[in-house]
């Protein structure tokens, strides 16, 4: 089948499932969280018999992925499949490729609703706030000084989980103060400087948050042979695999994720869902996602992958991601 | 006779080493001094603990490396901005080693990602000095190209800190009578640099070969030779803070030491390695990456916010350089008062 | 080794070039040059701007690779193909152009390469330093070894470029026109050296444009013409005339026609110039159609004070005024602007952007004059720079020929034409005539001389005190860095401006 | 028609080499060759690539790039660098979307930043020629400098609120055609800089600055004046595209345009530009971008990865200069036994 000569085929025109070809664009490449979705995506397209790629910058920008974006429209894929650099930066690239006939479903990290088709989220806001507060304060005692180390500063989901973060731990927890969000813009070096100047600026620091893969294993790194081992918390979102040694030596005690294999795979069947014609993505639309079950599409086209999993020594050799 | 002639000639070195080519290095170290004691002063913890004490070492040994090595280059009139895709290559290469062949000696890996840096560096070398190009261009194109060598090579996967041996990690943070084990390999090759660079006929027709390369070839000295050896110097050095790096950070990505090449280069002319050649020492060189790194841990300690840091990093290095250049313009008026006075 | 008689001079060659051919693309430098150096001999190379010499010399310090012909040294076939295997073979040079290392010492300039060493290979300072001081001290210079050699002078430069080639200890030393730079006493000293060098039997090699010299000093001669050997002389045995008919290939009638002018009205006045360092309370005047000379020694700070009066470098006080408009402190284009001209003493870096073009480097100081509407063109650029060009009489193969492609005395010629063609009022011409040979020194000379007939006023910085005596209509003398005397044409002899430029008399003069 | 002897007599022609020769013998002509040899092999081969859309999202790629190339080949032309370009790109975008979120009209936001953008080009100038310092330490300071500052004015947010008029403005196509209209704007910085480059004197000073700046100071250029001048059109320029880059992604972040000074300068190389200063042409810097950038497009849609256009960019750039390294040294093996040969006979 011949999907890449012509762009022009408008938008909601349906493919049929057998020429089905499906774009992956993670922030940027070499990042083992969206190893983890490319492995849960390929293995979805695989069994819709979808032509499958993954594309992406390897730093990650939004101008970046606005190239990736405009080579699929070119292309003429059927579907993308992308977790935004910045909600606003590629909208217009988006909605260019929308014309173009390409479905756009955003996983992991959104854009503005009305420049893709569907959302599909790895967990609720709240959801991810709760057990992040809820972790870090059985680790501290409820009460003491806690320190955010986020990815970059512009990253959204990480921004609305920080302030809801904040906002229920000063609600819960009200002996636990947040002093300080610094970013190590999900680069492991930085993160791991920037763990360096917490523990050192702040001397009473009880424990620290970090919502993101590179930054909490990077935290994990230097706080594992520091003094600050075991006298400092460390918990947040990471992998497994990376994570598994820190919880081995006792470094850190747990930490939470959902499975970002599970994502890829869901977003990979609500891409073909939509592609195909088979949803249209308004709410209250079905689909099922194979293994993982039926899915329904809830306000603002966004789909709800579950809550997240927390991840202990009892555990942890279980998963392997 | 002889101990009249001892005692001027040691005077003379003195008031040379003041009032001369040292007045950068001593500047620089100064502004180290004061970074550190703001930094003290703010938080004791900054130099008073464990940590503290250990990091301020710890954390510029790589960059003081690839300083070093760029040093060389700068003073032959050349430039290698390639140097942090080496470290970045170097670094993976390291925990590729290990992470391959598991149980493969430590000594071996070392050995190894080193001889592969200077490959690297001999790549450039060979490129300028045979080719009689300039230095950025090829060295610009080897930054590109090494960086997606390595992009290509890794992929999207990375080394952890679980694929490297336990011991191997251990030395990145090693310390020997308090002072880290990298740091105190930093400084021996510091010294033996500066002891060549000082002594060596060759290390002196570095800096002829920098100071005009016309002449050096009027001369007859081995240009060629020197200026590729000048690059598999930086290259060596360069793959050797790649395995620093990978010791001390346990996790390689094939982004790793994105960016060295500016701090180096950075670092070298805050120490007052001119970057039109012929010109400083690798002492300068050293001092500018201790203070470049400094400054980036200072910071947030003194309290500057997170966002704002990086302006103020900018704002130091070009004082520093603004201040290099009245010092030594100071010392030229005042050697035409003498002049005058003569 | 061939070894041979060492005390009979003009015995067995210690050099022999036969028909060597050298050429740089289409250029022919070299058609076809011989030359046999004897040790124990003094032997002069002599022959127009562009003839060859340098190229010759090149060769023999294996910088250059022949394309034919052949080289003996020691009666043994040799090819150089670095400079290394010359100097390591004995043969010592100094080039046409200073060629030191700016950012390092002048004992560390002398010894590159081949310092002395001690353990582990380690460099003895100690050593360099007193062979350096040796040295200095039989050429009679008074630098500091450990000073870098940054911002010396020419003249400067050539001592060292010298003090270089003796320490060599080579049995074969060439010296590529060493005094062009250099005023009455440095040469003598040189000649010393040079005589007593002869007499521990070496071969010395020696190219000059004057003639005073090569008489002076050489035992042999041997001219050059287009790149070719034409006639070797013993030095009793020939004349000037026929030497200089040789090279040229006519006769040179007169070597400063001087012509009398009537004297105009004041174009400059340059009143208590002064600059701490350099120069202090420099005073003088320039009228329309005079030549005033300004004489000293090398370092007596001549060129800098005509530097800061074209306003390549600013003074601390004092005043420039042309006439009558006061001309800004360190604006050249002010100056340029109110007609002065500045032909510079170091053409190769202040004269010429010699990686640039002919027709581009003449047309420089005019480019917004010619521009058409503020437009530049090459074609426009030509069109202004071929007469002047023309005029000069330099030879070139094509406008857009790079300049530093030219012989040493066409480079020069280039410079005069950039800054005739701006049409000066005052012109200030800083040695103007070093390194070019006699034929196109008489014309330049008949130039300024025509120049100022028009009406111009020209300031003539010279080391040559002939140049001065047969040129000037008053001569100002400096030493370190003060005007010393003023004297008319009428009473400028050649030893009362050597006592003037070697003291410093009471600040009534 | 020359011969061995005119060395020795007057200045006789204008040009050593016949018009074709100096036109097509040249650095720039292999590279619009090389460009127009991609660009048919790629319409040929590549699939999607032959078609309008192809064209529009080259030219917006590349449109920062080819802006500020047209000053970096000023500055690069001096003998300087500025590497801040790409910061002070970011810095200017942040200084628009701080303002207009702030309430001010777009129109006097982009006003606003390309006056930051004068006068950081002057900050860089001042320290090189006032000062006296080296551009390359100087602009490493000022890209540190100039992006932090853009970081810290907007910390963790990012503006996405511009005008529609303006947003759409950057994107939007010459009537009928698919060629963006942000190429109107580029001619016309085009004309200016090529007149400015090649045809005035004060182009000629930058050459000359370039070549060596003793002589060009001794032939009355004012030296500190043109490398002021070129590093403020470098500010300028380079904030200009920090606007459009704003308006094209319609977002002002901290981090945007990072990096682009390094595609700047390969670019600049690649289309001749001399890192030591003084030679240099507008056009082969032009076709120099636009072959990095079909180069990249038509590897993107197959599929390539970005290492591949990486390693593809760097090796360009090392062959570009050891080519014609490699090409003049068998010319004069080739032409040089000639003569010699000739001369060698008729003289024995
Ligand atoms: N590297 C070169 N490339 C091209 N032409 C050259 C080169 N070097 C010398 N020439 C040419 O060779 C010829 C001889 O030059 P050379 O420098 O040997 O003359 P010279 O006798 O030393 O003159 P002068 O007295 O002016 O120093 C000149 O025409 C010159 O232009
Ligand atoms: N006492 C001194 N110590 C060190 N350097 C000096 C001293 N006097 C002069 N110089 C330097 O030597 C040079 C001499 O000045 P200048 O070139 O003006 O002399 P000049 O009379 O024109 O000699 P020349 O014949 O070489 O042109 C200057 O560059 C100056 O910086
Ligand atoms: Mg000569
Ligand atoms: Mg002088």
């Amino acid at each position: 089948a011949d999907t890449s000569t012509s762009g022009g085929s408008g938008s909601g025109e349906a493919a049929s499932s057998d020429d089905l070809s499906i774009t992956l664009l993670p922030k940027n490449l070499g990042n083992p969280y969206f190893d983890a979705s490319e492995i849960g995506a390929s293995a979805a397209a695989e069994a819709l018999g979808a032509e499958f790629e993954q594309v992406g910058p390897t730093e990650a920008t939004p101008d970046g992925q606005v190239s990736y974006i405009n080579t699929a429209a070119q292309q003429g894929r059927s579907a993308l499949v992308v977790s935004a650099n910045d909600p606003n930066a590629i909208c217009d690239a988006l909605n260019e490729a929308r014309d173009n006939g390409v479905t756009v479903v955003t996983f992991d990290s959104d854009t503005n609703p009305d420049c893709r088709d569907l959302f599909i989220n790895q967990a609720d806001t709240a959801g991810i706030a709760k057990v992040q507060g809820d972790l870090i304060a059985e680790q501290i005692g409820e009460e003491g000084e806690v320190a955010i180390l986020s990815a970059s500063a512009n990253a959204t989901n990480q921004n609305t989980w920080n302030e809801a973060f904040i906002e229920y731990v000063n609600e819960t927890y009200p002996d636990i103060e947040i002093i300080d969000t610094v970013y190590g813009d999900d680069e492991d070096q930085k993160s791991f400087d920037q763990t360096a100047a917490l523990l050192q600026s702040n001397p009473d620091l009880a424990g620290i948050v970090s919502p993101t893969t590179v930054g909490i294993a990077a935290a994990a790194r230097y706080l594992s042979d520091s003094d600050a081992k075991g006298e400092v918390a460390l918990t947040g979102l990471g992998t497994p695999n990376q994570m598994r040694e820190f919880i081995e030596d006792g470094t850190v005690e747990a930490f939470a994720l959902w499975n970002p294999e599970d994502l890829g795979t869901l977003a990979t069947y609500a891409a073909a869902a939509v592609a195909t014609g088979e949803i249209e993505g308004a709410e209250g639309d079905t689909f099922s996602a194979g293994d993982l079950g039926e899915f329904t599409v809830g306000a603002d086209g966004v789909v709800l992958l579950g809550d997240p999993f927390v991840f202990d020594a009892d555990n942890i050799d279980e998963f392997q991601f | 006779m002889t101990t009249t002639i001892d005692i001027s000639a040691g005077t003379n070195r003195v008031r040379a080493f003041l009032s001369g080519g040292r007045m950068r290095e001593l500047g620089i170290l100064l502004a180290l001094g004061l970074v550190i004691l703001a930094a003290t002063l703010t938080n004791p913890k900054f130099l008073f603990s464990g940590d503290g004490w250990r990091d301020l070492l710890l954390t510029p040994a790589p960059l003081l490396l690839v300083t070093i090595g760029q040093a060389f280059v700068i003073i032959t009139r050349n430039v290698d901005i390639s140097v942090g895709s080496i470290v970045g290559l170097t670094a993976y290469m390291t925990g590729w080693l290990f992470a391959t062949f598991p149980g493969i000696p430590i000594p071996l890996v070392v050995l190894a990602s080193v001889l592969f840096g200077a490959f690297l560096g001999l790549v450039n070398g060979a490129l300028v000095a045979f080719a009689k190009v300039p230095a950025m261009v090829i060295t610009l194109g080897t930054l590109y190209a090494f960086r997606g060598i390595n992009v290509l090579w890794t992929g999207s996967d990375r080394i952890n800190p679980s694929d490297m041996p336990k011991p191997f990690l251990a030395f990145g943070t090693a310390q020997f009578l308090t002072i880290p084990v990298l740091t105190i390999v930093a400084v021996a090759v510091l010294v033996v640099a500066a002891w060549y660079l000082a002594n060596m006929r060759s290390g002196r027709e570095l800096y002829a070969i920098g100071s005009d390369p016309q002449a050096a070839n009027l001369y007859g000295l081995k240009t060629t030779r020197r200026v590729l050896t000048a690059f598999i110097v930086s290259g060596t050095l360069s793959g050797l803070a790649g395995v620093f790096y990978a010791a001390r950070y346990g996790t390689v990505d094939s982004q790793a030491a994105m960016g060295w090449e500016f701090n180096a280069i950075g670092a070298a002319v805050i120490g007052g390695v001119a970057i039109v050649g012929g010109v400083g020492t690798v002492w300068g060189a050293a001092i500018g990456a201790f203070l470049l790194m400094t400054i980036n841990r200072a910071l947030p300690i003194v309290g500057i916010p997170d966002f704002w840091q990086q302006a103020v990093v900018g704002v130091l290095i070009i004082g520093a350089i603004v201040l290099d250049r009245v010092l030594a313009l100071r010392q030229k008026r005042r050697l035409i008062e003498t002049r005058d006075n003569a | 080794m061939v070894t041979e008689d060492p005390a009979r001079p003009g015995g067995a060659p210690a050099l022999e070039l036969d028909r060597v051919v050298k050429s740089f693309g289409p250029v022919v430098a070299l058609r076809s040059g011989s030359l046999t150096l004897h040790p124990h001999s003094i032997h002069a190379l002599i022959g127009e701007n562009g003839a060859g010499k340098s190229t010759l010399v090149k060769i023999m310090a294996g910088l250059y690779r022949r394309d034919a012909g052949d080289f003996r040294f020691r009666g043994e076939s040799v090819d150089f193909s670095s400079t290394a295997q010359s100097k390591d073979a004995g043969i010592a040079v100094i080039y046409q152009e200073p060629t030191l290392f700016p950012d390092l010492s002048i004992t560390e300039n002398i010894f590159m390469g081949r310092q002395p060493t001690g353990r582990f290979g380690r460099i003895d300072r100690q050593a360099m330093r007193a062979e350096v001081e040796q040295i200095f001290a039989r050429l009679g210079v008074r630098l500091d070894p450990d000073r870098i050699t940054e911002g010396l002078s020419i003249a400067d430069q050539q001592i060292i470029e010298i003090a270089k080639a003796i320490s060599l200890d080579a049995s074969v030393l060439i010296m590529d026109e060493p005094t062009a730079a250099l005023s009455g006493v440095e040469v003598e000293r040189l000649f010393a050296v040079a005589r007593s060098l002869r007499d521990e039997d070496r071969a010395i090699m020696f190219i000059s444009h004057r003639f005073d010299e090569v008489f002076a000093l050489c035992d042999t001669v041997t001219v050059m013409r287009d790149g070719a050997y034409i006639s070797t002389h013993p030095i009793e045995e020939t004349s000037v005339d026929e030497l200089v008919r040789q090279m040229v290939g006519r006769d040179v009638t007169e070597l400063f026609p001087k012509k009398e002018t009537t004297v105009g009205e004041e174009l400059l006045a340059v009143e208590g110039l002064t600059s701490p360092g350099s120069f202090h309370d420099i005073s003088f005047r320039v009228r329309a159609g005079e030549i005033v000379a300004l004489a000293g020694l090398v370092g007596a700070g001549r060129s800098e004070v005509v530097r800061a009066v074209f306003g390549v470098d600013a003074y601390a006080s004092g005043s420039v005024t042309m006439s009558g408009t006061r001309i800004p402190s360190g604006k050249p284009t002010a100056a340029m602007a109110a007609g002065l001209a500045l032909v510079p003493e170091d053409r190769r870096k202040q004269g010429l952007v010699i990686d640039s073009t002919v027709g581009s480097n003449t047309a420089m100081a005019m480019w917004r004059k010619i521009a058409a509407f503020g437009f530049l063109t090459t074609g426009i650029e030509h069109r202004a720079a071929r007469p002047w060009d023309a005029k000069l009489e330099v030879k070139s193969h094509a406008l857009d020929t790079v300049v530093g492609t030219l012989s040493g005395g066409n480079q020069q010629k280039v410079v005069l034409a950039k800054w005739l063609a701006t049409n000066p009022r005052v012109l200030i011409v800083d040695e103007p005539t070093r390194g070019i040979d006699v034929g196109t020194k008489a014309a330049v000379h008949a130039l300024l001389s025509e120049l100022a007939d028009q009406g111009l006023g020209i300031i003539m910085i010279s080391s040559e005190l002939p140049e001065v005596l047969g040129m000037a209509d008053r001569v100002l003398v400096m030493h370190e860095g003060r005007i010393t005397a003023e004297l008319d044409r009428a009473e400028a002899t050649s030893e009362n401006i050597m006592h003037a430029a070697t003291h410093a008399t009471e600040p009534s003069a | 028609m020359t011969t061995a002897t005119q060395t020795t007599s007057i200045v006789q022609f204008d040009y050593a080499r016949p018009l074709w020769r100096r036109v097509l013998a040249t650095r720039e002509f292999a590279i619009i060759g090389l460009l127009v040899l991609v660009l048919v092999v790629a319409s040929l081969t590549v699939q999607g690539f032959a078609q309008p859309l192809t064209y529009n999202y080259l030219l917006l790629d590349v449109a920062p790039i080819l802006f500020i190339a047209l000053p970096m080949t000023l500055v690069m032309t001096t003998g300087e660098i500025d590497l801040s370009v790409g910061s002070m790109a970011g810095l200017a975008s942040v200084t628009t979307g701080v303002l207009v979120q702030s309430g001010a009209p777009f129109e006097i936001a982009a006003l606003v930043a390309l006056a930051v953008g004068v006068v950081g080009g002057a900050v860089n100038g001042y320290l090189v020629t006032v000062v006296g310092l080296p551009s390359l330490a100087v602009t490493i300071g000022t890209l540190a400098l100039f992006r932090g500052i853009a970081v810290g004015m907007l910390g963790t947010t990012a503006v996405t609120e511009f005008p529609e008029f303006w947003t759409a403005l950057a994107k939007a196509k010459l009537a009928g055609t698919s060629i963006p209209w942000v190429v109107i704007p580029f001619l016309v910085l085009l004309v200016i800089f090529v007149a400015l480059y090649h045809f005035t004197p004060f182009g000629r000073g930058i050459f000359a600055v370039g070549l060596s700046s003793d002589a060009a100071k001794f032939s009355g250029v004012n030296v500190e004046r043109t490398k002021f001048i070129v590093f403020v059109l470098a500010g300028f320029v380079a904030a200009l595209a920090g606007v459009y880059y704003t308006l094209r992604y319609s977002s002002a972040r901290g981090d945007n345009a990072t990096g682009l000074e390094l595609q700047v300068i390969a670019a600049v190389v690649l289309g001749g530009v001399s890192v030591f200063g003084g030679r240099g042409k507008i056009h082969g810097v032009i076709a120099a971008v636009l072959l990095i950038g079909v180069l990249s497009s038509a590897l993107r849609l197959e599929g390539i990865s970005s290492a591949i256009i990486n390693i593809i960019t760097g090796g360009l750039l090392i062959i570009s200069v050891v080519g014609a390294s490699v090409f003049a040294w068998a010319k004069t093996r080739r032409s040089s036994p000639t003569p010699a040969r000739a001369a060698a006979a008729s003289s024995s």
